[in-house]
């Protein structure tokens, strides 16, 4: 779009994933391609370091690549990043690198995918409602189970493996804490998988995971204080805008081809001031969310935490991209409507964004507690009647009125 | 098709209002206008206005329009009083004046007509509704105990009756000129009520405070220092402010305060409109700038759809019914998010911040935030609204 | 939502089209149960005086019944109303009551479906691209025939009469008008339809139309002058703001359950400031547009234009709309987006009305004609340049340094 | 976490800005604010408070930071510039000031050091940069001729060499305090040229007329009657300035006049952050409302989207690199909006507009509407990107 993309030209880019872009939508499966596509880039390693088979590429550049991968395709984009950079982090954070390496090898060569399977059917992203656990298999053996549902996932009916977030079963005298990652195989008897169908990121797939009595390896449980797991997380939202900002950037794109070719009222679109006002506004505001983007990429390369920033980021560049997708839409006219047409797939692919990893207020939340307003400390909501504002109020006759008694 | 959507889209009910808001912009033009930008400067209060208002010969004066004529009022119905509102914004171009206009002529004498003893109302509401006397209310008390109370109300000493009351109230439009103050006060249980007191009482003392904006308004802040009230001061029920006074003090503000808003929009539409059509930029008329004409057609949406929700609610005071909170609440959620819009809008557009005329854009936009505030802002406005469709709160 | 629906009471109400929406909505087909019910109520008949078979309902109680039928399944009130408001409103004023009345009769009836033809693929809205044309069906007889193409057109593969505007083939001393209204009978050989599919409203048939000399009797072709048409036409953007009110109500009925049901971090939606908020701003907005536009439909009801009101109307009801359906989305969280979720469904159907009937964009600038703005203007935007903006700044170091002469 | 972000969001490439921001905020602090609220209201300009500020002991003066350091000037970089003038912005809360020191030490200065010839560079900055000389310019000028031209430069009388200057400017930054002005005048052919002019030229007034906003800047109104102007007055080559003058005094508008405004709203975070804590509303701490932490979550981040818009600007000026109009623009149109919302966010707390402190929010309101509207306001910039993106205009 300018001349501001650093680091882009040494970056992937992802020409037949573009492309198939609108039939990976329309048939709500990632093809095949794009797997040897991505694969074959050096995408899937450029978040880790080489001790675990990463080519640890720079800030700039991991940056340039999730921008560049969320343009040609958001769905595939997001199946991808969730395997190779939030899956893959959560193991190799929390996770022993060398004991996991068996873990991490596959999903960064493309040859497994990964699910981070967190939210339960009862309440979204409130841990205090899960109810899936691990225990020991047997009073004997080393081995664990794992038991419940997991629900609404990215990639949880096409992955291979899952990281679970779950409840410990703690014996006597365990004082460690009451949650754990859990890696688990998803291709084994015991687990079941649904799909739910889902109005954009379509070529990702979506949906829940019946856990019932499933093995794990004691290897593969790792206690993690629940706190702790919000620095890993962070990884999400991070991708999540880089979705955001690449399906704003697409829609602009097309915004401004749509503008130079069409005709309206003798008038070329790109020459009416309402039309530039919104292409102006779009330009700016995905500016600023992918100069901030890059900005928290280039700290967290180098090791630093970003965390607040990244919820920042995330709450804007995912709101802002619907806004885009929206002024597209209008720009584009009933052709933006049409099924199949490109900014038609954008404007629901754009929405998800606000909605995954965490929806944009309960993170404008968090960011508040960051800004150091405390956490969040929920009351009753029972003040307006004891304040006086909780009736109707009489009429200009007053009581007298109301009771009949017309003055 | 314009200047008929602008100026009368305040359809009145019982069929008047629409002469009644071109009567009042007629009148605020001749009488308020010339002396705006003026007083605004120089944050002056001019009682020769108000008196001229009050008193106007040829329709209802405009300090007692819903004081009932048998008290010497104009005995207009809420529909009426709101469209007279909207043409004193519209024609004078003075949100600070017109604030304090409502504030005697529909707070200070409603709360008296709906609550007063005849004693009282006999008392006050034939001199307000003349304009001799200016009751005045400080807009911290318009939102119930939304804040904390700032005023006390204890017994006074024992067998002498009335009540002493302790304490200070700021941003008390009318404060300067008043002759009497709406106080709501707290008892040591913690429920409220409401009292009249008059300027002349001992321990009242009145304070040159005010806000920043609405500079054309007589601010003050009022300190109550064990001040000794009779039991008549009480109005309506001791204790019994919660469930009576406050409930339609708030309303009153939402709406009524709010009306003067509307002029305002529609005196910056027309102003945005004529602008439009005289500043060039880029050697092209702005009227041919598909995003002035843009921010036009959204400025004057903006005015009928604020008028739809504030004469709703302003209908609902008329005819016996009983007005809703919440339909009062949504109205000035919306009026208010309006002015900032259509100020804004008109502020945009190119040349509309000169160093030379009225500066109503300029001034509007100060006071617009500032109203957005009052009536609770939208941290009271939007639970308030959200308790009646949750049916919680 | 309050006590403000006046008329509410006497006016229809949908309860079967409403719990068939989802269904209407993934089948994209209106249900033909649908039909019976909106005969039986008798919602096809309330906009038009008894002369032609209407009822000659009130203007609050058509409001009434447009508000209710939008809530219960906005796709099935866009083709209903269509037909039974739009284009009988058309045939009424533009042709012959006692000629037409054959047309009229099972429109009202519900027998027949009709279509409002206008737009084509070139150029949208723009008549000046506009090919379709009506001429004479040969020297001596007195029938026509019609061709070309409209496209992107509501109910168009399901109808059985098309009101179309065309251009008229003029002979020599016809100084009549350049259009015509043609009242084409769809179910004839010459006719050809196809669908497209669409983002949102889809219980609602969408797609073109293809004319190759379909005949049209004499009767049926009524020339008008196309600046007349704007006034037939805001019938439509009348009943477009309907159908974004609607849905913004049942986005907002669908938050309240929602967040009346909900807990999440152990507070109940319904307690917290930020969904109060929301729900707040949602219902007076739709208040706001609501009022309008029962205002708007009584003075139409009372024979008076409100065009320019009608305008403002449906761009500000269209977009209130969207963002009304998108807080929804947030406040649902991951149901919203799941296909099949009513929240999910209105997302997709608001962005409908903001593109359908004229765009926002293209309706401001009517509305801003009606202000006395004049008409648009066009100029070429050739003016950055020649103002001294056109060029990249040189450096801190002027020309100097540019020139590569460092200071 | 918090107070790094806000106040070191400002990444500097040179690695100094970081320090930079904090010592021109501490200084700012000092010198500026304790006065700031008494000078806005008395619109009153403090030339003592400039000289300060000019000749900053401990670090580079604020009059001169682009002048190269062989002129006596700061010799800074134009990233650490920003830095400078972010950290004026935040503690000075002064956008009056604040403007009127981006104006005399970006626009003036840059411009002389960019297109003037040596002569003029040695006259001049030097004592621009001590703060002995103040420059000032139109803002109704830094936006090319989007606006029709007001000043006419004709070749003087046959023989004498030199030009006449005839017309008059409003809204120069600068003006009762000047030495000299930037004047940008039309020939008869259309083309611009700009001109030094000192203030001792004959037929040069200055008329004290200002913006209701920015109170404390100096304004002035410029008549130009008939002023012959010497060869040695131009800028740059005759008839040159759409191509060479214009577009960099048009981006150095963009990007560095809005530089303060980051600082004044990261000062309204803090504050907005502080105040929620002290605040009451319905009895509970306004903090604990989720709509207020939206709210200030909002703000801080506008903070930051904000900041890496306006460093990337500013840094195209650093290392010899080319600025982009396009990326100029956006950071303007950017900041500008986000310091609406910012001022917005903040006012809509409960509390935030009272009658007592020193009024900031009230203050950045009325000043960043006008700040909106300079540099050619949306109108202006939008089509500035559009062209860019289009490849048309």
């Amino acid at each position: 779009m300018n001349g501001d993309h650093r680091g882009i030209d040494t970056a992937p880019s992802f020409p037949g994933i573009a492309a198939r872009a609108a039939e990976t939508d329309a048939t709500g499966r990632i093809p095949l391609q794009n797997w040897k596509e991505l694969t074959d880039s050096g995408y899937l390693r450029l978040f880790h370091s080489p001790d675990i088979g990463g080519t640890g590429a720079d800030g700039p550049t991991q940056a340039a690549a999730m921008e560049a991968l969320a343009r040609a395709c958001a769905g595939t984009f997001w199946a991808a990043t969730v395997s190779a950079l939030l899956c893959a982090k959560l193991i190799s954070t929390y996770g022993d690198t060398r004991e996991h390496a068996r873990l991490l090898r596959p999903l960064l060569s493309g040859e497994r995918l990964a699910t981070f399977a967190v939210v339960e059917k009862t309440a979204g992203s409130d841990s205090g409602t899960f109810r899936t656990t691990v225990r020991p298999a047997g009073p004997a053996g080393s081995d664990f189970v794992i038991t419940g549902e997991k629900s609404r996932i990215a990639n949880s009916p096409a992955a291979d493996l899952a990281v679970v977030l779950a409840r410990r079963e703690k014996l006597p005298g365990d004082d460690g804490p009451d949650w754990c990652l859990a890696f688990v195989d998803l291709r084994q008897p015991r687990v079941q998988r649904y799909a739910i169908p889902h109005m954009g990121l379509r070529g990702m797939s979506w949906g829940g995971i019946v856990f019932d009595d499933a093995h794990v390896a004691a290897a593969d449980v790792v206690p993690v204080p629940i706190e702790e797991l919000a620095e890993g997380m962070a990884w999400g939202w991070l991708f999540i805008a880089f979705a955001a900002i690449g399906i704003a950037e697409s829609a602009l794109a097309a915004s401004v081809r749509h503008a130079r070719q069409r005709v309206s009222f003798g008038r070329p679109l790109a020459h009416m001031e309402g039309v530039q006002a919104q292409l102006a506004e779009s330009h700016a505001q995905i500016d600023a969310a992918r100069l901030l983007a890059h900005r928290v990429t280039c700290e967290r390369a180098a090791g630093r935490s970003a965390r607040d920033l990244i919820g920042m980021l995330k709450i804007y560049a995912t709101e802002m991209a619907v806004g885009v997708a929206a002024r597209a839409v209008q720009i584009h006219g009933a052709a933006g409507v049409t099924s199949g047409h490109e900014v038609e797939r954008l404007y629901r692919d754009a929405q998800m964004n606000v909605i995954g990893g965490f929806a944009s207020n309960r993170l404008r939340e968090q960011v508040a507690e960051g800004l150091g307003l405390g956490p969040a400390v929920y009351r009753a909501f029972d003040w307006v009647t004891p304040s006086g504002l909780g009736r109707d109020p009489v009429g200009l006759d007053g009581l007298v009125h109301a009771a009949g008694d017309g003055a | 098709m314009l200047s008929h959507t602008l100026a009368n889209g305040a359809a009145d009910a019982d069929g008047g209002g629409l002469s009644l808001v071109e009567w009042a912009r007629e009148l605020a033009g001749r009488v308020v206008r010339p002396t705006a930008a003026e007083r605004d400067r120089d944050r002056r209060w001019d009682q020769g206005i108000f008196a001229e208002l009050s008193g106007a010969r040829s329709g209802p004066g405009l300090a007692g329009p819903l004081v009932p004529r048998a008290l010497g009022g104009g005995g207009l119905s809420a529909t009426r009083t709101c469209a007279l509102l909207e043409g004193l914004g519209d024609g004078g171009r003075d949100p600070g004046l017109a604030l304090a206009v409502g504030v005697h002529a529909v707070l200070a004498t409603v709360l008296l007509r709906a609550f007063g003893n005849p004693r009282q109302q006999r008392r006050y509401l034939p001199r307000m509704a003349s304009g001799e006397w200016v009751g005045a209310v400080s807009l911290r008390q318009t939102q119930g105990a939304a804040h904390a109370s700032t005023v006390t109300a204890r017994p006074a000493a024992a067998g002498l009756g009335g009540w002493v009351l302790s304490g200070e109230l700021d941003l008390v439009a009318g404060a300067p000129v008043a002759h009497h103050f709406l106080v709501i006060a707290a008892h040591d249980d913690g429920s409220r009520t409401a009292f009249v007191v008059d300027r002349t009482t001992p321990g009242l003392l009145i304070n040159d405070v005010g806000p920043v904006a609405m500079r054309t308004c007589p601010w003050g802040q009022v300190m109550l220092d064990g001040c000794v009230v009779p039991e008549d001061a009480v109005l309506s029920t001791v204790g019994g402010a919660a469930d009576e006074v406050e409930p339609l003090l708030a309303a009153l503000d939402w709406v009524f305060l709010s009306a003067p808003w509307l002029g305002v929009m529609r005196a910056l539409t027309r102003d945005a409109i004529a602008d439009a059509r005289e500043h060039h930029l880029f050697g092209r008329p702005v009227v041919h700038a598909q995003s002035a004409r843009f921010t036009l057609a959204d400025q004057a949406a903006q005015c009928e759809l604020a008028s739809g929700l504030l004469y709703r609610a302003a209908g609902q005071f008329d005819g016996g019914g009983r007005p809703s909170r919440e339909d009062a609440a949504a109205a000035r959620l919306f009026v208010a998010a309006a002015a900032r819009a259509v100020t804004e809008g008109a502020a945009r557009l190119p040349g509309a911040l000169g160093t030379t005329g009225d500066h109503l854009i300029e001034r509007a936009h100060r006071d617009a935030l500032f109203f957005a505030e009052t009536g609770g802002g939208t941290e009271v406005l939007r639970p308030v609204i959200a308790a009646s469709l949750l049916g919680i709160g």
